[in-house]
């Protein structure tokens, strides 16, 4: 008990986030893989872009870099190819991680750094008043899709399983044992890790698309997910409308810093010949 | 005793049974109170948590999970 | 063993970079800048540098500037249209006050423009490319040899200054080679940052200090800060207090403010009696000053003034010199950037006029001497 | 030797003139003691359709970088000739592989023999005229020392090729001497 005193930064308690928020939980889970790892809080940098979830690393007691839209990444790559020793988390939303950060992410993935990005999708881009993200339902209404949306989403999942993540899962902030697991796998895996959580923006999101309050929108994590042994029996009729959470992927693959290291080895004996 | 003040790391806390609570923290966003198993919280006139029936709080750390703005501790 | 090399002015900044410690390079190849980052991903790994090849140029600079909070002085390079790119990032590294160096070899613009001929027209993208106000560094370097140096003042003024720090080279100086002689090791001067005093328990990693320059402590040290590209307070938590705002910006400005007489460097030749001054930077000063000689040789008393550090701009000297002159040309490869600072300076004293170039030319002596000769 | 010397080596991408520019440099600059500047053709430019390399040779400080009027022009195409044939300074020398320029301008001070064929015949292999190029001009004009070329192609050229590259370089001596 009180663990969770012990990685926070009390003087900036309360939080920005509002009632009901999904972040707080999210932080909560991170937290706890952190100290079931037992990592010196000195070794752990948080990286975050902007955003409601950017604000994450301020709450944090690590190293905490709070960046640029999309970017945390990027950041967060030099910070841990700089140094390896650095158990790096970079924390993004949907819209820093898929739209404006799309691109980091991906190759992120490819080279395979230890990094483990966590990706809180929401739906939507809250802090800045509820406009539509990569990840908006279509049909779905926000400031920008005074319509509906009109684009169909991301999988995410399924464009990391394409980039070369070595660890991908997906979870929900309701299924919070679950997530802890999730997220603390993770955390462990050598090589880049994506736990994507589905969370409730009962501000910006809930209340256009008249989902209720935030228990209400995590009642439907409840109801409109199914875990990925369960999804596997089920027929493309039955999973119509559902979404698959769980572990997706768990490889052991060649890490990128461990492999930058072999380089320079070889790059010091070719220079002594 | 009931509603007893802790100081943990400097920040007061009330304690109730297993339960600690930091009203001073909570948004009231009900998340806790829906989904105890035991139904031992709610929300009260202010908005905020209360704990309402201490004696049938199993522990079971749910609402220390789920809290969004770590208003929660459980002893175990 | 210092002997005599032919290199080039690319060749000449990663060597300095090298000998000035910079142990980061994150990266996004573009011409005329690649083969920094080709000799790099070479040289560095050999040293235990690391060396990365970014998927752009945003994600190069935040490469950079993570490697440099781990504690590894980093730079990256790049050029006009990639410098462009940079910008969202580098005014992060402002506002956090990141050490890190960018190396920017002007080619000409707009967009893909002139991909391998040379130009001087980022020399106002450098001062205000990114939104919001802060004071700049940035090092102009005429000759291959000037390059080795300016790298490595550029990376000492990163560390001593906490910033971003910009070299601003161009095609001709970057790929022509020269013959140069480099210095021993033990002759050049390399700084590092500030550290918090050891054994110092509460730091504030945005202190206002005396000197405006707040020490840096990396990640990894103990502190566990918090670094933010939004206004922040010396703790580097977000405000909005107008005061602490106003507290941290007016420091961030005054930290060049305030040292501006140390970093502004200018070189001067045959000014004394000039009658005309020809102000000029990069490549273009080595044919301003082969114009200079020839104009001497038939009795015109013309002179040269050189800065070598373009920002902080040297106005006082400027100033100083519009005061005993009767005329200052300004060749630029650019359709007129820089000659209206000394315009701002010289205004009411001195008419000056330019000499200019967009065609990915290097202006040649002769169109100066024609220029010397129409207006003396 | 007078006090500066401008240089251009001109031709087609893929003949090796970068190189060549670049072992000139090292043997006025390195190897010769003399102030130098080298600049080339970069990009698109540098890969098709004619490609230069330039070298200022000085006794003194070289300031404007590039090559305005050569004193020596080497042509290995006839592109390269047309082109650049009318900016070299009177009184200069041109010298052009007369394996591919078949037009010669009008004028005396001309080395024209075929270097890329002798390359061929005489060391085996074509892609060394650029080394036999260099030997002619250091034998015809003196710009750099015989010491000094040879010390910059053997420390430039590839491992294992320092044979091909020395004789290439005697060949061009020759030819060179015979041209005077």
């Amino acid at each position: 008990m009180a663990k969770s005193l012990e990685y926070i930064r009390l003087d900036k308690f309360p939080h920005v986030w509002c009632p009901g928020c999904g972040i707080g939980i999210v932080m909560g889970s991170i937290i706890r893989a952190v100290d079931k790892m037992e990592i010196n809080k000195n070794d752990v940098v948080m990286v975050s872009g902007i955003g409601c979830s950017g604000r994450m690393p301020g709450y944090c007691d690590f190293n905490t870099l709070h960046t640029t839209h999309g970017r945390a990444l990027s950041f967060a790559t030099g910070i841990k190819l700089a140094n390896p020793k650095f158990k790096v988390i970079t924390v993004m939303g949907d819209g820093d991680a898929l739209a404006i950060g799309g691109n980091h992410l991906i190759h992120a993935a490819r080279r395979n750094i230890d990094i483990l990005a966590i990706i809180i999708n929401n739906w939507i881009y809250g802090m800045t008043g509820g406009q539509y993200s990569p990840t908006t339902p279509l049909g779905s209404f926000a400031t920008t899709a005074p319509y509906g949306q009109v684009e169909p989403p991301f999988d995410v999942l399924k464009l990391i399983k394409g980039s070369g993540a070595s660890y991908i899962a997906r979870g929900t902030v309701y299924h919070i044992r679950e997530l802890d697991k999730l997220i603390s796998g993770g955390l462990q895996k050598k090589g880049f890790a994506v736990v994507e959580v589905i969370s409730q923006c009962p501000t910006s999101f809930g209340r256009r698309n008249k989902m209720g309050s935030a228990v209400e929108m995590m009642k439907r994590q409840k109801e409109e997910t199914v875990p990925v042994k369960k999804a596997e029996k089920m027929s493309k009729e039955e999973l119509k409308g559902k979404i698959v959470r769980g572990l997706f992927l768990d490889e052991e693959r060649d890490e990128y810093t461990e492999r930058y290291e072999k380089l320079i080895a070889k790059a010091k004996e070719v220079h002594q010949k | 005793m009931s509603g007893e003040k802790v100081k943990l790391k400097g920040i007061e806390w009330k304690r109730y049974g297993p339960l600690l609570l930091n009203r001073e923290w909570c948004k009231g966003c009900g998340i806790c109170v829906a989904f105890c198993p035991k139904n031992v919280l709610k929300i009260g006139e202010d908005s905020k948590v209360f704990v309402d029936k201490e004696e049938d709080c199993t522990s079971c750390t749910l609402c220390e999970l789920r809290c969004p703005d770590f208003a929660i501790l459980v002893e175990r | 063993m210092s002997k005599a090399r032919i290199m080039s002015g690319n060749e000449a900044v990663v060597e300095g970079a090298l000998v000035a410690g910079v142990r980061f390079f994150g990266g996004y190849p573009i011409t005329p800048s690649s083969e920094i980052a080709e000799v790099l991903s070479r040289l560095l790994p050999q040293v235990g540098g690391k060396f990365i090849q970014m998927e752009d140029e945003l994600s190069s600079v935040g490469a950079i500037v993570g490697a440099s909070l781990a504690g590894i002085k980093s730079m990256t390079a790049t050029s006009g249209p990639g410098f462009s790119l940079m910008q969202e990032n580098m005014g992060l590294a402002f506002m956090a006050e990141v050490p890190c160096v960018i190396v920017d070899v002007q080619r000409g613009g707009p967009s893909t423009g002139l991909p391998t001929k040379v130009s001087q027209s980022d020399v106002m993208q450098v001062r205000w490319g990114r939104h919001g106000d802060q004071n700049v560094i940035a090092l102009v370097p005429s000759s291959v040899r000037e390059s080795f140096d300016l790298i490595i003042d550029c990376v000492n003024l990163a560390e001593e200054y906490r910033m971003p720090v910009v070299l601003l080279l161009d095609e001709v100086i970057s790929h022509m080679r020269e013959k140069v002689i480099l210095p021993e090791k033990d002759e050049i001067k390399v700084i590092e940052r500030k550290k918090p005093p050891k054994g110092q328990e509460k730091y504030f990693p945005y202190e206002i200090t005396e000197d405006a320059i707040p020490p840096m402590a990396n990640f990894g040290e103990g502190y566990r800060y918090h670094v933010t590209g939004l206004t922040h307070d010396e703790t580097g938590f977000p405000t909005s207090d107008p005061e602490k705002i106003n507290q941290v910006m007016r420091r961030l400005y005054q930290k060049i403010e305030k040292h501006k007489e140390e970093i502004i460097k200018v070189e001067e030749k045959y000014t004394e009696d000039a009658e005309i001054a020809i102000f000029a930077y990069g490549s273009v000063a080595r044919s301003a000053y082969s114009a200079v000689k020839e104009a001497r040789e038939k009795g015109i008393k013309v002179g040269l003034m050189r800065p070598i550090i373009l920002w902080p701009f040297p106005y006082k000297k400027v100033s100083d010199l519009a005061n005993k002159v009767k005329r200052i040309i300004v060749p630029e490869m650019n359709m007129g950037q820089i000659i209206a600072e000394v315009k701002k300076v010289s205004f009411g004293k001195v008419k000056v006029e330019g000499v200019n170039r967009i065609d990915g030319e290097l202006i040649t002596p002769s169109e100066i001497m024609a220029k010397i000769e129409e207006v003396s | 030797m007078k006090e500066k010397y401008e240089l251009r080596l001109s031709g087609a991408g893929g003949q090796g003139l970068m190189l060549a520019g670049l072992i000139l440099a090292e043997a006025a600059g390195v190897y010769d003691g003399k102030n130098v500047v080298q600049t080339q053709s970069y990009g698109p430019e540098a890969r098709g359709g004619a490609s230069k390399s330039e070298v200022v040779i000085s006794e003194g400080e070289i300031d404007y970088p590039k090559v305005v009027n050569p004193d020596i022009l080497l042509a290995l195409t006839q592109e390269a000739c047309d082109k650049y044939y009318p900016e070299l300074k009177e009184g200069g020398t041109l010298i052009v592989d007369s394996f591919y320029v078949k037009k010669l301008p009008p004028y005396k001070k001309v080395v024209s023999v075929p270097i890329t064929s002798i390359a061929e015949k005489e060391v085996g292999r074509k892609v060394v005229a650029n080394i036999v190029a260099l030997g002619v001009i250091t034998e015809f004009t003196g710009v750099v020392s015989r010491e000094a070329i040879k010390e910059a192609v053997l420390s430039r050229v590839p491992k294992g090729t320092e044979k091909m590259n020395e004789k290439a370089l005697e060949v061009g001596f020759r030819i060179g001497r015979e041209s005077r």
